[in-house]
């Protein structure tokens, strides 16, 4: 059985735009995230557990806004109040969660399928999220994620460093192809490199 | 465009919300007796107040609350938001 | 009242125009009337016109609270149609669009009203659906009305996007051939002209503080410029709808919103018709000046302001380039904004109230303009006779409690979704 | 070729790079840094176009934004653009423009004639004339009117241009480089804020380019290039030109359009044209100064007559003389600057000057230079067609009233200075109240609304020291509140020469006998006479004069002559300026390219597009797509040359005999979780949910507090605290929205989560007879017999290794199941089931076939849930639980909606079997009736039934449930058809359902 990703059918290798003369992270690097467990854990209004005590994957859950728990495969984004978004390379951890999460107290859904991702690195990444979304990236430090939305296409920014900047975005599947559209087409004056 | 304090997110632009009307209309209880006159004031009927009022928004491209806003419909000046449990006090 | 023609053009030429008459006066206020009409707009000044001819009551006034005409008479695209689905909306638009074939000539005034027609773009079947409904309704209550496949469109308007780089590509359209536009500002001062001529004393800068009511009944309005009497008095203030009936202590089906407006820098005729987006809100037709007049959808929130945001007209521009790329080379001249009344079917109401004597006239939505006539014909009725003409017999206020709904778009109570 | 216009030396242009450009067909040259404005009078060029409604000559008046009449068309890359201003449109090589408004040619235009006829055509004219005969507006008057107006070409052809956006925060942003601009700028750079400095033009400097000052030992125009090589250098400092900042809107977003390639040949490949900035900032300063005001007086718009500061700029800027023999009219010490620019360059000015001894020290110098200056004397009229010849100049009472005899004196060109005014634009849309400042006879901002400043000229304040010292202190002040760092710059040492006051004088009266025009608006053609009369009319708002005039209304939109039309105003009404009050100032400051506004969002991307996983496997295989909002469904799949109405037919008759596959991933999905599930299902759907076993999918309908139907669809329980609810296409949002409402707002009390489930499974209907047997291949390991997962039914399945929920339910009618697998394997599930499906005769159907197959079996869809009607119109009553409350009931009690003839639906037939019923006709009882016909209802949907071979369609009828069997007709005006048709149940296939629990 085959898996197709996403963004299989727009996602190809290649250099594109004003890529000429421009090398190292002035170039910026586009690639999709593909095979993620993504899950939605939401804390119910009336639960009293501390979600300082959750241990998923030796991180907790942090109901501070913009902030991202993480270790090196799994990455946990505030998503709104008591609501959490799991992002990791490891995907049994999903048994992990349920385990943890008792349904009596936290909604756990996979949403793995749900999104399409895509991957941009290079010292250009904001100045392209720059030409879309209205969000003040001047206060999105490394390690932080924010919903926001990109040419009228909602999307997750996770922030994954800084220098260069390397930047994760999330948007529902059905517009993944849209939104990879926007995004490369404003990383034309750029230049861009698909890997 | 609007910059809306979401009380989750902090300081956001309107696009990334969703309007909801007047925030102080309150849902009559299910399954209570009401006189037509006070539902047709629950569906219908609205102050639509000029300067200070009450509006729900939903950050729709955020965390997806609902929250309540006090905005002046005259200067658009935002002068309170508050959690959707948060109660108005006018 | 001195006509105007071309031989009094001339002749006042001639004479160094020194020697025109005042279209309208500059009253005091008296202390009583027979009928006050509040708000100096397109449907109140047409109203007075209407209540003097029709119903010989000329003791009348109009109080404004800024200068006649500044409303939205004065800030609005001018698309003049009655390409509607319910019969009641219908039935009063044509009546209304026969009041506007006659009205330059009625008034003495060229308004200008020039049916070049309108056209619905359809970007699907099922929305070329929806429109033969609308239209086959249209002309089973005798209004004219087309559909055009995408052929047809291309004929007449060729620089709709036909290309296929289109996201919602051109079925083809619903036409109303007999629709047009008219010079706001001239149906405002005609009617104004007019009115003035047969004794209604046009009062500006004059502000409702608040209303003289007692036992049920309307005895009089308290304004800026004094008390004033009168047994009958008709609210007719769009935009200012709620603000007044907060005063009278009723709440209405209403909310007061913002939609915005623009036009483009004037270029050589090119688009002859009024042409309406069907994936989207956006409507343009080019103004005699060469300017392109466009407009869309609300601000989406509660306003008074009479200022928009940019990421409104963002979105409707976006939406004019989608169906007519040409206009991304032009530039964006002047925009501005107008407050309405958004009822909570997309219908207007035209009644008499629970106070005896205080008549009714709001809600107009985005649709106003186009209803100046009828709505000051049926209001004047309305207001003389005590009773609703059965023209506006289906915008009662009581069509809320009783669910008799005009709602053309299915949308409900979020008057702030277009 | 000579340029006989143009100085030795001297201006910022580039002498040594040559540019060749065509106007009206002649080939010319300039220089890079050239404007088309300074390159034509460089050449000697001064008609430029007519004006708007009598057609007269047209030139160049200002060298810069506030043009109001040297207007082109531009040919660039072969594309053309209207109404591009020449005082704007910076030299490029190959750049060709053309006048606009003239036919044949500028020179000779027959519009002229207007000129001639212009007493007969004052403010207003339209208004009483054009009316007879009444059809003639509308057929003859309208388009010659039309034809008249409207300035440039547009071409219809596509723009090829790219536009980019980008949304942009800051701590101050400052609008304009001039002298305030600058100062505040680097104070505020200087404690480290982050700071926007936007310039309008190529050079930065503002009015330090052209005059006469020195600050802190080195001129204007050096101080200036030292602070902007400063300011580029530092990190937290964005300094652009070519960008003006054209909108102030609401809570500090201002917008500026960046012209980043209109003054090249073409754009660079992926770069855009433009790109429009939205600009958050903490704090604004406004620094953008004052344009120069007209006075008035006769044929004030020939060629010829002019700003004397855009004189001075052509001098200084671009080394271009605008005559030889300069008058030059003012009532202020501007015009001697003006003067003593000329004398430096060889050239003898005439100075009139209003005023009657004016002394500064700027006069004296005029004077040491033995410039010929004349006291109390102004210019009557100019002389002159095409190009001013002479002016008739005669000196005027102290009163200003009486003009004494007239002289006429030769001159080229008429430099006019009538004083300053601030360019409050910016303030005023931010909602500051502005106010009337005596002194300076014009408005300037009062108590600021939002978080603005404004600084210097455009502030009233004149002097450069007070700008500076202003400047350099708010900068200081604003950054330091918000990066609390007070780093002071030291404030320079500014020499200025000192200004004596100006006159307040603005018009020039009327000789005896003389019936010159004298222009306001130049654009427009307004004159003092327009006002008059309007005024004499009792159009006597300001807002009726500019109206009925068009004053302001062109598309310099009043720069020059609105604070004139004010003055006049007020003389003629006697009231103060203020009393007359001014209009409003709306967004743009100047016009902005709509492709800039909307930016990259254009032809097929003007929308998002939703795709499902499978749509690859649906363009191999030659779907059709239709928009579903804005996902794309497959709507047929075309084999051969069958059309729509075959294909669907063939597919739909496959799903009654064999079984047909559907993509329907685009359906809602929405997960619910939570001990309080049930409560919240009960509550929003009309029917009852809390004894919904696990495993079992239920149908519901869900109302709008209004009554009326909002959305319906299935939803199943998959365990004690899960339920996955499925929603229509269109409606999967607003339920989403709808349910977090109530749960956040309504009933905070119910611990439940709902989230969009949507994208995470591919789905898949299966329906037909032969779909068990289909679904028994692909699920060997699960039992799927009637019994094992029976109507309505769930269980989950593994598909090949797939895990897959499977639900027993049925949209077409017949026997059917709905597959979904995680999205990234929908592909390889489709694959399955087409190719096991084949020994069974599968084929995909799309939406088309999936209409038909609904209708016939008289399932309500869109087309009657279109947000009209309740649930008895679509006989959904049964659905409706009486014991217990739920959203929206309260309303179905209402007198219209509990009306015993209320509408239902109801299926139709036509008589004679065969004749199709299109969509949108309409019911009547007699198709011969007088207009208006009555009509008692509407089709709603049509399908040509396959499983009774002939047309059939749903209507919602008034009063439908006593209508079956009756006859009707129906209508079509617009098709011009009228059918016989009866009346039927709306269930034309199956009415007891017994196929879909077979």
């Amino acid at each position: 059985m085959s898996l197709i990703s996403a963004l299989a059918k727009v996602h190809h290798p290649g250099q594109f735009g004003d890529f000429e003369d421009k090398k190292g992270d002035d170039l910026l690097k586009i690639s999709e995230k593909k095979n993620l467990l993504i899950v939605q854990i939401v804390q119910f209004k009336n639960s009293n557990i501390s979600t300082d005590s959750i241990d998923i994957d030796g991180l907790n859950l942090k109901d501070t806004p913009l902030n991202v728990t993480f270790n090196k495969n799994t990455r946990i984004l505030w998503n709104g109040p008591k609501n959490w978004l799991l992002v990791s390379s490891n995907k049994d951890l999903i048994k992990n969660i349920s385990l943890t999460c008792k349904e009596t107290d936290f909604a756990v859904t996979d949403l793995s399928h749900s999104r399409a991702v895509i991957e941009i690195e290079g010292n250009y990444a904001i100045e392209v999220l720059k030409k879309g979304s209205p969000f003040n990236f001047g206060v999105l430090k490394k390690n932080n994620s924010i919903n926001s939305l990109y040419n009228n296409i909602t999307f997750t920014v996770d922030l994954l460093n800084d220098k260069p900047f390397k930047v994760r975005l999330f948007a529902l599947r059905s517009f993944g192809e849209s939104l990879y559209h926007s995004i490369t087409d404003s990383s034309l004056e750029f230049g861009y490199e698909n890997k | 465009m609007l910059y809306i304090k979401c009380p989750h997110c902090g300081m956001r632009s309107q696009n990334e919300f969703s309007y909801g009307g007047d925030a102080t209309i309150k849902r009559p209880e299910l399954g209570k007796e009401i006189s037509d006159q006070d539902w047709d004031n629950f569906v219908y009927n609205r102050k639509s107040l000029r300067g200070k009022h009450w509006e729900l928004w939903q950050h729709i491209s955020g965390c997806r609350q609902w929250i309540k806003v006090e905005r002046d419909t005259a200067t658009h000046e935002i002068f309170n938001t508050l959690k959707a449990n948060e109660e108005i006090s006018l | 009242m001195q006509k105007y023609s071309v031989f009094s053009l001339v002749k006042n030429a001639l004479s160094n125009h020194e020697n025109w008459d005042l279209a309208w006066k500059d009253p005091t206020p008296k202390k009583e009337y027979d009928v006050v009409i509040i708000g100096g707009g397109g449907h109140g000044l047409a109203t007075a016109y209407y209540l003097a001819k029709e119903h010989n009551i000329t003791n009348v006034a109009i109080i404004e609270k800024g200068w006649i005409g500044g409303g939205n008479v004065g800030r609005n695209t001018t698309i003049i149609r009655s390409n509607y689905m319910h019969d009641d909306n219908a039935l009063f638009s044509e009546f209304g669009m026969d009041l506007w074939r006659r009205m330059s000539q009625d008034l003495n005034y060229n308004v200008m009203f020039s049916p070049r027609g309108i056209i619905n773009l359809a970007h699907s079947d099922a929305q070329m659906n929806t429109y033969a409904r609308r239209g086959n309704s249209m002309r089973l209550n005798g209004i004219d009305a087309v559909l055009l496949n995408r052929e047809e469109v291309k004929e007449i308007i060729p620089m709709a996007d036909f290309s296929d780089n289109v996201r919602f590509p051109i079925f083809g359209g619903l036409m109303q051939p007999s629709a047009g536009t008219a010079r706001h500002d001239a149906v405002a001062w005609g009617y104004a002209r007019q009115a003035d001529d047969m004794g209604v004393d046009i009062i500006q800068n004059c502000e409702v503080i608040g209303f003289d009511v007692s036992a049920g009944k309307i005895n009089g309005v308290r304004t800026s410029r004094g008390d004033i009497k009168a047994k009958k008095i008709g609210l007719c203030v769009a935009g200012s709808t709620n603000i007044l009936a907060e005063k009278l202590n009723m709440t209405l089906p209403i909310e007061t919103h913002l939609l915005q407006a623009c036009v483009s820098e004037p270029v050589k005729p090119v688009l002859d018709k009024v042409v309406t987006f069907g994936a989207g809100h956006f409507y343009i037709s080019q103004s005699d000046k060469g300017e392109m007049v466009m407009g869309g959808d609300l601000d989406g929130y509660n306003s008074y302001a009479q200022r928009g945001n940019l990421p409104t007209l963002q979105h409707v521009l976006t939406e004019g380039i989608a169906m007519m790329p040409f206009l991304s080379k032009l530039k964006m001249l002047r925009t501005w904004g107008g407050i309405m009344d958004m009822s909570m079917d997309g219908s207007p109401i035209i009644d008499k109230t629970h106070i005896e004597g205080l008549y009714l006239n709001c809600g107009w939505c985005y649709g106003g303009f186009k209803a100046t006539p009828a709505s000051g014909w049926t209001f004047a009725h309305t207001i003389a006779q005590d009773r609703v003409h059965e023209l506006n017999a289906g915008y009662s206020l009581n069509r809320f409690n009783t669910g008799h709904l005009l709602d053309e778009k299915g949308l409900g109570t979020k008057t702030w979704i277009s | 070729m000579t340029q006989n216009f143009r100085l030795e030396s001297g201006g910022l242009i580039n002498r040594g790079k040559k540019i060749s450009f065509k106007f009206n067909g002649k080939n010319y040259f300039g220089y890079e840094g050239d404007t088309l404005a300074s390159a034509l009078i460089a050449n000697g060029v001064h008609l430029i176009g007519r004006s708007f409604k009598y057609h007269r000559p047209r030139g160049f008046f200002g060298a810069g934004v506030d043009e109001p009449y040297a207007i082109v068309q531009l040919y660039r890359n072969g594309e053309t653009e209207p109404n591009i201003k020449a005082t704007e449109q910076e030299l490029f090589e190959g750049l060709e423009a053309k006048s606009v408004n003239c036919w044949p040619s500028v020179n000779f235009d027959v519009g002229a004639i207007n000129n001639f006829l212009k007493i007969f055509l004052p403010a207003g004219f339209y208004y009483k004339t054009f009316m007879w005969p009444k059809s003639f507006w509308y057929k003859i008057y309208e388009p010659f009117i039309r034809k008249a107006a409207g300035l440039g070409t547009a071409s219809i052809k596509h723009d090829k241009e790219r536009y980019e956006h980008k949304y942009e925060y800051c701590d101050l942003l400052i609008t304009g480089s001039g002298p305030s601009g600058l100062a505040s700028a680097y104070a505020a750079a200087k404690n480290g804020a982050k700071v926007i400095l936007a310039e309008d033009k190529s050079r930065f400097g503002g009015t330090l380019l052209t005059s006469d000052v020195n600050i802190g030992n080195q001129s204007g125009k050096e101080w200036a290039d030292s602070i902007v090589s400063e300011l580029k250098e530092m990190s937290n400092v964005t300094i652009k030109n070519r960008s003006q900042v054209f909108g102030y809107y609401d809570h500090n977003m201002l917008v500026m359009s960046e012209r980043i390639s209109d003054h090249l040949p073409k754009t660079k490949k992926y770069h855009p044209k433009q790109k429009l900035w939205y600009i958050r900032a903490k704090e604004v300063l406004i620094s953008s100064g004052s344009i120069e005001r007209p006075i008035v007086f006769g044929n004030n718009d020939t060629p010829g007559v002019m700003l004397s500061s855009a004189a001075k700029e052509y001098m200084k800027v671009y080394g271009v003389l605008v005559g030889k023999k300069p008058l030059i009219f003012t009532n202020n010490d501007s015009g001697y600057e003006t003067a003593i620019e000329f004398k430096k360059n060889g050239i003898n000015p005439i100075i009139l000057d209003t005023r009657k001894e004016p002394q500064s020290e700027i006069i004296d110098e005029a004077k040491n230079m033995n410039i010929n200056i004349k006291n109390s004397y102004v210019v009557v009229a100019a002389q002159g067609y095409k190009k001013v010849k002479s002016a008739d100049i005669a000196k005027i009472s102290d009163d200003k009233e009486k003009l004494g005899s007239i002289e006429n004196i030769d001159c080229d060109c008429i430099c006019v200075s009538g004083f300053w005014t601030p360019t409050i634009h910016l303030a005023s849309q931010s909602g500051n109240k502005t106010k009337f400042k005596e002194e300076i006879d014009a408005f300037v901002p009062g108590t600021s609304k939002q978080n603005e400043k404004t600084l210097g000229a455009a502030n009233g304040i004149f002097t450069l020291e007070e700008t500076l010292k202003d400047s350099f202190e708010q900068g200081n002040r604003l950054s330091k509140k918000i990066t609390n760092n007070d780093n002071k710059v030291s404030f320079p040492n500014v020499v200025e020469k000192k200004s004596a006051v100006h006159d307040k004088f603005w018009c020039v009266p009327l000789p005896k006998g003389k019936n010159y025009k004298r222009f306001l608006d130049f654009q427009n053609d307004v004159a003092v006479s327009d006002i008059e009369i309007a005024l004499k009319e009792g159009y006597r708002s300001i807002e009726h004069v500019k109206r009925y005039t068009t004053l302001g209304m062109a598309t310099d939109q009043g720069k020059t002559s609105n604070l004139n039309g004010l003055q006049l105003v007020s003389k003629i009404e006697n009231k103060v300026v203020p009393a007359v009050g001014h209009t409003t100032f709306r967004p743009p400051y100047t016009p902005v390219s709509i492709g800039a506004i909307v930016g990259r969002e254009v032809g097929k991307h003007s929308k998002p597009t939703r795709k499902s996983p499978m749509h690859s496997w649906h363009e191999k295989n030659n779907a059709v797509f239709v928009d579903a909002g804005v996902w794309l469904r497959p709507r047929y799949y075309k084999r051969g040359d069958e059309n729509l109405f075959e294909a669907s037919k063939r597919e739909a008759k496959n799903v009654r005999t064999n079984v047909g596959v559907c993509d329907v991933t685009t359906l809602g999905k929405i997960d619910i979780k939570g001990p309080d599930a049930a409560e919240l299902l009960n509550r929003v759907y009309t029917n009852a949910w809390l004894k919904l076993p696990i495993g079992k999918a239920r149908y519901g309908v869900m109302l709008r507090e209004d009554g009326i139907v909002m959305d319906d669809g299935t939803t199943t329980r998959i365990s004690e605290n899960h339920y996955h609810m499925t929603t229509t296409t269109a409606q999967a949002a607003n339920v989403l929205s709808h349910l977090e409402y109530y749960l956040q707002l309504v009933w905070p009390e119910l611990n439940v989560n709902v989230v969009s489930t949507t994208e995470q499974w591919a789905g898949a209907a299966i329906a037909g007879p032969k779909s068990r047997d289909l679904l028994k291949k692909l699920f060997p390991k699960s039992d799927v017999t009637n019994e094992g997962l029976p109507f309505m039914g769930y269980i989950e399945g593994d598909l090949f290794g797939v895990k897959a929920k499977i639900f027993r339910i049925s949209f077409s009618g017949e026997l059917a199941y709905e597959v979904n697998v995680e999205s990234d394997y929908g592909y390889f599930m489709w694959e399955k089931i087409i190719e096991i499906g084949e020994e069974f005769g599968i084929q995909p159907y799309g939406t088309e076939a999936l209409s038909t197959l609904r209708i016939e079996m008289g399932h309500v869809a869109g087309s009657e849930l279109d947000g009209r009607t309740i649930p008895y119109d679509n006989s959904l009553e049964g659905l409706l639980s009486k014991k217990k409350d739920f959203i929206g009931k309260r309303s179905l009690t209402r007198k219209a909606f509990a009306a015993e003839d209320r509408q239902k639906i109801v299926g139709v037939v036509p008589l004679d079997k065969k004749t199709s019923i299109p969509e949108g006709s309409h019911l009547v009882k007699d198709s011969n009736a007088p207009l208006p016909n009555p009509k008692l209802g509407y089709i709603s949907a049509s399908c040509w039934s396959v499983e009774h071979d002939n047309p059939f369609s749903l209507a919602i009828l008034k009063d439908g449930k006593n209508m079956i069997g009756k006859k009707l007709f129906v209508m079509s005006p617009l098709k011009n058809k009228v059918i016989p048709v009866e009346i039927v149940s709306s269930h034309y296939v199956d009415p007891k359902g017994e196929r879909v629990r077979s």
